[in-house]
């Protein structure tokens, strides 16, 4: 069988490409997307633990779940929110909209 | 090395190259693509843990879902050309810095983990783990807050997506 | 029993009786028993596909009071391998702007996402590609691959017709998946199972005579997944040229071509494990083939039904499709749901288990039926008057 | 279980390879004589103005967000359909609970008018 190290390196790494993209990448849908990468790397690590240490408990599963369900609310926001911020400013470049600082 | 290890290395060298050429490249229907493969390969691991309903989710969701919806949302706002000639932004090299960090530090406090070393799970006594599942949505000593509350946050972000979407008529 | 008894086990001894001298590890026994299985059950997807296109062509003639294709071969039978032949010599163009890459795999892509769901179709009580306990999502899952190789195919093409078709087809499709996901739960709640052999195995009634209103509006929304007229915004021939697949000539054109019409028959045989007791008949618990019979001649209700609106229908307007859909559908598919479930709660396993579901199903029928009629009212009521326009006087 | 999953593995790959083949097979034995005219983009014999990425209406995302929403519901209601012969009453209230609530997000989008094409 695999180890549960395996999962846990992957997740970690799947986690760290993901928090590059939120960083380094200026177009906010990628942004977005990367913050996908990480939930996706959180939910292996959860279901790796569920079947590794509890499998008979089916809450690591439950919780699994709720990651979906907040995952596809932050994205449907999130989506409107950069839709409408392109129709206002005409860009979604994370750059240029520094509204706030002034 | 047994079958199923291979299959794991494969995948998750699958993962982690799709998950790179997703936050590295300019096209950005390519990077919608790339999360697509990288979030299939996240569904094949499941299916390697045994939970065969979250990997049927995982690409009902996500795949079907919300990669159509960053699609759509790519074509909605075209892209701007500027953001075609350079990505990223001027701290993409402390990012790096950083996101090499995390994973040096991550991967030294679990090796600290005594769990870290657990090589092979037991098995499952359930006999029909979705049904199992169904049951903790809904029975009082289960997840039933959880279940409501996740329905109200839908609904809280359904209706904050449309009201922000939705272009404004005029006067309002 | 032998041969006609269980062909299939028949066969698979034989074969295992073939590798057996070899003395293979397990493993690889089980591998190379699990690829014979698959190459069985996709070849026997993609055969059929072949002859379905010859049905079609034929029904839909006949409808059309034509003969259709009857120079190949005996009543036209040879008609579709001649198209495959005409198919495979074509000359196979790409456009020059075309995303070379993503622009190829959209066509395999679309036949992966259909062959996908014949392998968990319950043929016979015994054959079954595969039995995995979450059937029934499984289905909606790789449908959601079809709609994804219609977005590539539209955006590699750089085309601004196929662009456009993609989007009104993702559109069409994402709106249709939501009744079709909420009645699949209809023979879920009802078998306690998501899995497609228990979901057979529990219909000693068939659930189309408990759930009718549940089995219709399953079958209008699966044929709207697959595109057809009176749903074919996907192509809409004099809108948008061809849709999502201008672009493609060739093999690749015929892929797109043959998910399509694999899909289609796909849904009958949905329809009939769903809701009409898949392989259940006298009989076939003994021999599977006659179980696979029974599949066949039950699919071939729903499928019928997907010729017979195709050639009598006219294409509906995008705007009117996706109203329908959103404003009707959804929250009928919704009542239903709501319906069945609290009835089955209450009068399972009594008597009055089939006349209650019965009429629950009629209520919602008829207060569905009144609610159009008041729409179509208000919307009479704001209509201006008709102008009549002037004739031309015959010369 | 995973021997279920191993048969669906396998044919997810013989299921690319079977569509892959007629179009590997066209290649070697159709004519391939290609010219200016015939790898332009094709709208109707025009020539092409602009750029193809045309801007869309916001239409599109509403449909699509809609549709996500009640995707993450189906996921919910799934087990407690499987569970379903099993659970006592109130919990199948429970379930018509959790519909009801997400048809309140319904009745906003139509009210303000999202689920409008034009």
């Amino acid at each position: 069988m695999i180890p549960l190290s395996w999962y846990l390196i992957l997740a970690a790494a799947l986690f760290c490409i993901g928090f590059y993209g939120v960083l380094a990448r200026r177009n906010a849908v990628v942004i977005l997307m990367s913050v996908e990468l990480m939930l996706n790397a959180v939910n292996i690590n959860l279901v790796a633990f569920w079947r590794y240490l509890n499998p008979n408990d089916i809450s690591g599963q439950v919780f699994a779940i709720i990651v979906f369900a907040v995952a596809a609310a932050e994205v449907a926001v999130g989506l409107a929110l950069v839709i409408s911020l392109y129709r206002n400013r005409k860009t979604i470049s994370v750059d240029e909209v520094d509204l706030m600082k002034w | 090395m047994s079958t199923v290890q291979i299959v794991f290395l494969f995948v998750g060298f699958m993962i982690l190259l799709a998950a790179w050429m997703m936050v590295s490249r300019s096209n950005l229907v390519h990077s919608a693509l790339w999360l697509v493969v990288a979030l299939f390969g996240v569904a094949v691991l499941f299916v390697l843990l045994e939970a065969g309903y979250l990997a049927v989710i995982q690409v009902l969701v996500y795949i079907g879902a919300i990669a159509i919806l960053m699609i759509f949302a790519v074509m909605l706002t075209r892209g701007d050309v500027e953001s075609l000639t350079h990505i990223t932004n001027r701290y993409a090299g402390w990012a790096a810095v950083m996101g090499a960090f995390l994973l040096f530090g991550l991967v030294i406090v679990l090796g600290q983990w005594p769990a870290f070393q657990t090589t092979s799970p037991e098995a499952i006594e359930s006999a029909n783990p979705v049904l199992d599942l169904g049951m903790a949505f809904v029975s009082p000593d289960g997840f039933t807050v959880p279940f409501i509350v996740a329905s109200v946050l839908l609904l809280a972000a359904f209706i904050g997506a449309i009201y922000a979407a939705f272009p404004r008529k005029k006067g309002e | 029993m032998g041969f006609l008894g269980d062909p299939i086990k028949f066969i698979g001894d034989w074969l295992k009786s073939l590798i057996a001298p070899l003395n293979l590890p397990p493993v690889w026994e089980t591998f190379l028993s699990t690829l014979t299985s698959v190459i069985a059950v996709a070849s026997f997807g993609l055969l059929i596909v072949i002859f379905l296109i010859w049905v079609e062509r034929k029904v839909a003639a006949r409808f059309q009071d034509r003969l259709g294709p009857n120079r190949a071969g005996k009543y036209g039978l040879l008609q579709t391998f001649a198209d495959m032949v005409k198919l495979i010599t074509k000359e196979d163009t790409t456009p020059e702007t075309a995303d070379k890459v993503v622009f190829n795999i959209a066509p395999v892509l679309s036949v992966v996402s259909v062959l996908l769901i014949w392998a968990v179709v319950p043929f016979a009580p015994t054959w079954f590609g595969t039995d995995i306990n979450v059937g029934v999502l499984y289905i909606a899952a790789v449908g959601s691959f079809g709609i994804l190789s219609i977005l590539m195919a539209g955006w590699s093409s750089n085309n601004k017709y196929a662009l456009l078709g993609a989007f009104r087809a993702v559109a069409q499709l994402i709106s249709y998946e939501v009744p079709m996901l909420i009645m699949l739960m209809v023979p879920v709640l009802l078998a306690s199972s998501m899995g497609m052999v228990d979901i057979v195995a529990r219909q000693d009634m068939w659930f189309i005579v408990v759930a009718p209103l549940a089995a219709v509006v399953f079958l209008i929304s699966a044929i709207a997944e697959v595109g057809r007229t009176p749903f074919d915004l996907l192509e809409a021939e004099s809108e948008i040229v061809a849709g999502f697949h201008t672009e493609y000539s060739g093999m690749k054109f015929g892929m797109f071509f043959a998910a399509e019409f694999l899909h289609i028959f796909t849904v009958g045989v949905l329809f009939a494990i769903l809701f009409m007791g898949g392989w259940r008949g006298p009989g076939a618990e003994q021999f599977p083939l006659l179980g696979m019979v029974y599949l066949m001649a039950k699919s071939t209700v729903g499928y019928f039904i997907a010729i017979w609106m195709r050639s009598t229908l006219p294409r509906i307007r995008i705007d009117h499709m996706l109203a329908f859909n959103w404003k009707f559908l959804v929250p009928l598919s919704l009542a239903i749901l709501i319906v069945t479930a609290i009835l089955h709660k209450l009068f399972a396993a009594t008597t009055l288990y089939i006349p209650a579901m019965l009429v629950g199903n009629l209520v919602i029928f008829l207060a569905s039926l009144g609610a159009l009629r008041a729409v179509a009212q208000r919307q009479r009521k704001q209509r201006k008057p008709f102008k009549k326009r002037p004739v031309a006087k015959a010369a | 279980m995973l021997d279920n999953w191993l048969f669906i593995g396998i044919f997810i790959s013989i299921a690319a390879v079977f569509p892959l083949l007629p179009i590997v097979i066209a290649r070697f034995l159709a004519p391939r004589r290609p010219s200016l005219a015939k790898q332009e983009t094709y709208e109707c014999g025009m020539e092409t103005v602009g750029d193809t990425w045309v801007q869309f209406k916001v239409q599109y995302y509403i449909y699509a967000l809609v549709f996500l929403i009640f995707d993450i519901e189906t996921v919910f209601l799934y087990p407690w359909a499987v569970a379903f012969d099993v659970l006592p009453l109130f919990a199948v209230f429970e379930g018509v609970l959790f519909i009801l609530i997400l048809v309140a997000g319904l009745a906003y989008a139509w009210r303000k008018g999202a689920l409008e094409w034009a």
